[in-house]
């Protein structure tokens, strides 16, 4: 199969979409002529113009609460907002208005909008780059978010994000958006709420680890290191955090007996806390050990490399998380 | 009183009158059920500001989207909703226009186009823009509409949306329903400009101030703001100065920030006084007649609504 | 001990302090001559004037940001933002600059700023007026975030927040502020991260119940009537989130091995989860039984009163789930 | 070439040439780290807009507060902050004004009243009026500046930050970097109004327009600004007019959105060169050499520095 990016391939999907479906338009800074900061939308300014690639002025809020009320009103808008941490200046309008409105008219408007960029620690962005605000959008109803990790699943995904009828974030970790990988020419949709295998234990599997966006290639670096010295460790990408499919992870949990999450943001109130209370609350007779979570660290994101290091899991510390999970 | 009169029949000018009665009589039942406790939560009334509503929804068709504010009950009003629905909403009912979900401050009635009132200030600037980027994408020459207070016109949200509607001409009516406070604070105090309409030059839009208790004025101004919005010229801020003549909200205070002169005095320029001293008594008691019918039914109809069923209470919250 | 309510304490402890510290001022929509929408402020104004007890336009981000410099430069702001609700506006503010400041200037710059008002469903305030979003500053580094549920809790709690030189949320849920109860009249801080025993177990005891703000008062109602059927319960108010004081919650589990949450907010990756995923962390030996969490459903908060009254836990469905634990 | 200039004493006038040719070398020699590798993150470079910084700090006291953006070295330099220990900040050294912590985009050195960078468009306007009301509560007569640029100014900050800078005569400098483009924006795609000093009337504060290039137009302005601040007056918002040389950031390109003429304009507008043809020729040239020593020393230095010790790097998130 043809290898792409994972930019590329979300671009795939963008552009197919946008080919059947004129009511769908994307503004942001530098999307338009330009091809967006990440080129995310490179090509489609000549193919469609202003109106469908509209380049804003610097008002997060103000645009977001715009594709508000584009979306209540016939169009599919999507926000391409270049780093997570901009939009912040819209969460009035994503939480009192986006999120609520279907609920709120009883069903009768729907919320079709897209708010897609970047997030995650990497390359000396410093912590008005690094935002990775997922866990607080899972715990208000009415988003669905989506951490794709790698190029097959950004572009399924997407175009899942693209056709439902719901606000869904859709975050791309920096460091994964110029990986390659296999991406179907086909159309195809990948369903929210379905984690992934990413890789799956054998009989003898003793630990599962969840794990998530960028941390899922750590994760499996970490277990190909384990395996050397024969520890068979599944580990499971939820893929989209809101839904999350807890049935696939305690699934596993129920085989292996022993369940690490690792995940690049804050622990507190994160959706890591979340998998272990459900963890404790559905398949307590299941754990054989107690449930760890590997975070990044408690604090906004430095700049200078070796601290910025420091702030988030890598390979070698989830290889020893996991052996001391296993030594539990 | 203004050289429009002339241009509207006789039959326009009553149903502008009828909408601003509408209005009236369902905010002074609404005060009435509020102090008899059956409404749950707020109660903001519109009372005194009813020409502004209905001025500019006159010019509406259904499929124009009206996007308002805490205040809302005019302008849903205006805009097609009726008592009946309006009142169960406030009563909590699974007959109310919101389903008894929102009550005041988020009624929904997508099917005459008015999409929504907030309890938060500012987001329907933001999204009446958006909804005129719908319509412009979509190729069709319906208008996006907001109503928003004196108090909204400090937001971030105002600079925003009047900005972004400018640059891309979009369709839209930005309604400033200049009441002099935001609930105890004055304009003067809250604004380094209170003249909302001189902020127009900030945008590069036309800016029009408007007395807001003479509906032909208001109308007046938002037909030609209208015109422009389908001809594609772009967006128009309206500033309506209006009076609301009870308290901030019902059950609220009502002194000591504004004096009883000044009150008086508003209410002595009265929009539904002022159109009725331009028609036949015989016409407008007949059509209060009418629309006290019309309350009084409706009240009767929201007070023997059921509530919704609790069963129901999480559903549609997504749509897929 | 002479009882006050819940509100004139904390405004105790705002005009004691504000009369000993001339940099303290406090901003929000009708705090000035108007003493505040819920009595807040009530006769400061007159004492203070206009530079202490300010007015502002509708302009919460606005607000919060202007407070974030005045703090950078030597005096302590206090925003009196009336709903939760209002103040997502200033998310941006408060993420990115609020939290972040101390730590970027690496300790030089003192943040020494106070977010109070309330929070909470009742009184068919409906979704604009009901936000309870202290998980998610608890899932940000860089803030304090504080929940009394008592009068003396709000007073001693208030002055704490006062002093200190950290942000604090300090959250007052809109169904405590006319509860009385007493208050001493001398000057007292009650330290953050220290949870209150709200019901001390006995020998017997069989389940510990850790509830937060307004559900305090309906545990101790549930238990009341458990206490009836010779049931006995702990019940633990962590009165801060963040710091959150997992040791005595872990402490009270040892003895009783079964632990509920009671929380009004939204389950997922809220502070229930948090306390779940530490005690599985920490505590799983101590566990007879799965940890459970009783939340406010996953849906924004409708407006009629039955369906409001459907969507939090109340002293009924507390004490349910408190049966239900016991038999697991 | 302007009147002021017989105001300012010949040393004075040197010495904004000093502050003005620091920031210049200073950056140049930044953007050859970045080519070099020596820079982690991001770099926005100052290069032909160094006249603004220059003018406007050179009214300013230690004790006045500056906030600034995401182009800040010449902000931080015109403040205070010497080559070495912001160039050893973009190397991410311990001896960074920010201890490393920063980078480029969260420059803080409160010790000389350098009060931040940020990576995010807006909050400056915010925090530099917060700066006046901590000034004028506290009874100094101390100002609050903050830099912003043109595209900064459609952001709901600045309606929000100039209206309440405005009604409570707050002592603070907006002074707008009007550049023309935000990113590869330019100003008449992002604003109604591209004229940003036209929108003071929306504020009802002074609005003054000026030749950003042009170090002593922009000196009399933030002069003037900064009396009117001191005494109690309340804020001005200035804009000046100016052009960034080199791309948005060290590393992107640089084409598309302008032409070469309008680069090439401007470029004949230098601000050093404007200063400089007023200026005997053996001054400048022994300014130069000395800045280029001091310059070649701040790189060394930096480049010499340890970075810091991860062990440190959750410390000081909390005060208490
Ligand atoms: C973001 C936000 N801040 C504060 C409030 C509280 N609030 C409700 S109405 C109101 C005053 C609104 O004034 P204005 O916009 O002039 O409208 P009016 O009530 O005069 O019609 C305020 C401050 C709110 N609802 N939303
Ligand atoms: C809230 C926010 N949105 C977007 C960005 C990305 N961004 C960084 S600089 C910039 C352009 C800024 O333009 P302007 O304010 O004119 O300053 P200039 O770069 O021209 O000095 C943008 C869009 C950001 N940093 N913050
Ligand atoms: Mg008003
Ligand atoms: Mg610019």
């Amino acid at each position: 199969m043809r290898e792409l990016t994972y930019t590329a391939a979300a671009r795939e999907a963008l552009a197919e979409q946008m080919a059947i479906d004129p009511t769908i338009f994307v503004v942001g800074e530098g999307i338009g002529p330009r091809g967006g900061n990440f080129m995310t939308t490179a090509g489609l300014y000549d193919l469609y113009g202003p109106m469908r690639l509209r380049d804003t002025p610097i008002a997060e809020r103000g645009f977001i609460g715009l594709c508000t009320g584009a979306a209540m009103t016939g169009s599919r808008p999507v926000v391409d907002f270049m780093f997570l941490d901009f939009i912040l200046d819209g969460m009035g309008e994503l939480i009192n208005q986006v999120a609520k409105i279907q609920y709120m008219s009883d069903g009768r408007l729907k919320m079709p909008i897209v708010l897609r960029g970047s997030i995650g620690v990497g390359g000396s962005a410093a912590t008005h780059h690094s935002g990775n605000y997922y866990s607080i959008f899972a715990h208000i109803p009415g988003f669905k978010v989506v951490l794709p990790s790698t190029p097959y699943d950004a572009k399924g995904l997407f175009k899942t994000a693209l056709r439902g009828n719901d606000p869904v974030m859709f975050l791309e970790h920096k460091l994964l958006l110029n990986t390659k990988g296999p991406v179907p020419e086909e159309d195809y949709e990948i369903p929210f709420g379905q984690a992934r295998i990413a890789r799956a234990g054998g009989k003898g599997c003793r630990a599962t680890v969840v794990a998530l966006a960028s941390m899922v290639r750590k994760t499996l670096e970490a277990c190909d290191q384990l395996a050397k010295d024969g520890i068979d460790i599944e580990v499971i990408d939820p893929r989209t955090v809101a839904p999350l499919d807890t049935d696939t992870i305690l699934e596993s949990l129920h085989k292996t007996g022993r369940l690490l999450i690792v995940d690049e943001t804050f622990a507190p109130c994160g959706i890591g806390a979340e998998i272990a209370a459900q963890a404790v609350d559905r398949a307590l007779d299941d754990l054989d050990a107690p449930v760890k979570r590997l975070n990044g660290a408690f604090a906004p994101t430095p700049y200078s490399p070796p601290l910025e290091a420091a702030m988030i899991p890598n390979a070698t510390t989830i290889e020893a998380a996991i052996r001391d999970l296993l030594a539990e | 009183m203004t050289q429009t009169t002339d241009k509207l029949s006789k039959d326009q000018l009553l149903s502008l009158y009828r909408t601003m009665a509408v209005i009236r009589r369902t905010e002074e039942q609404l005060a009435r059920a509020h102090q008899a406790g059956l409404i749950h939560g707020a109660c903001h009334t519109y009372v005194g500001e009813e020409a502004v509503a209905t001025g500019v929804c006159a010019n509406l068709r259904t499929d124009d989207a009206v996007f308002s504010t805490h205040r809302g009950h005019g302008h849903a009003l205006a805009k097609g909703v009726s008592p009946a629905a309006l009142m169960a909403e406030l009563f909590g009912r699974a007959t109310g226009v919101s389903r008894g979900r929102g009550g005041s401050m988020h009624l929904f009635a997508p099917e005459v186009g008015m999409m929504g009132t907030s309890g938060i200030v500012g987001p329907c600037i933001l999204q009446a823009a958006g909804a005129g980027y719908s319509f412009k994408l979509l190729n069709t020459d319906r208008v996006g509409v907001a109503f928003f207070g004196d108090g909204a016109s400090n937001n971030g949200a105002f600079h925003e949306g009047l900005n972004m509607a400018s640059i891309w001409k979009l369709p839209v009516l930005f309604i400033c329903e200049n009441n002099l406070y935001a609930t105890e604070i004055s304009i003067n105090q809250s604004a380094g400009n209170p003249n909302v309409a001189e902020r127009a030059v900030a945008y590069n839009i036309p800016g029009v101030q408007v007395d807001g208790n003479d509906v032909l004025k208001v109308y007046e101004a938002a037909r030609e703001a209208t015109l422009r919005a389908r001809s594609g010229a772009g967006p128009t801020l309206i500033e309506c100065r209006t009076y609301r003549t009870r308290a901030h909200a019902e059950g609220m205070r009502d002194a000591g920030y504004r004096s009883a002169e000044e009150v008086d005095a508003w209410k002595a320029r009265d929009p539904l006084k002022l159109l009725a001293a331009q028609l036949p008594a015989a016409d407008v008691a007949a059509i209060e007649a009418e629309v006290k019918a019309q309350v009084d039914a409706a009240y009767d109809f929201a007070r023997n609504s059921p509530y919704p069923d609790p069963a129901t209470a999480t559903t549609h919250v997504f749509a897929d």
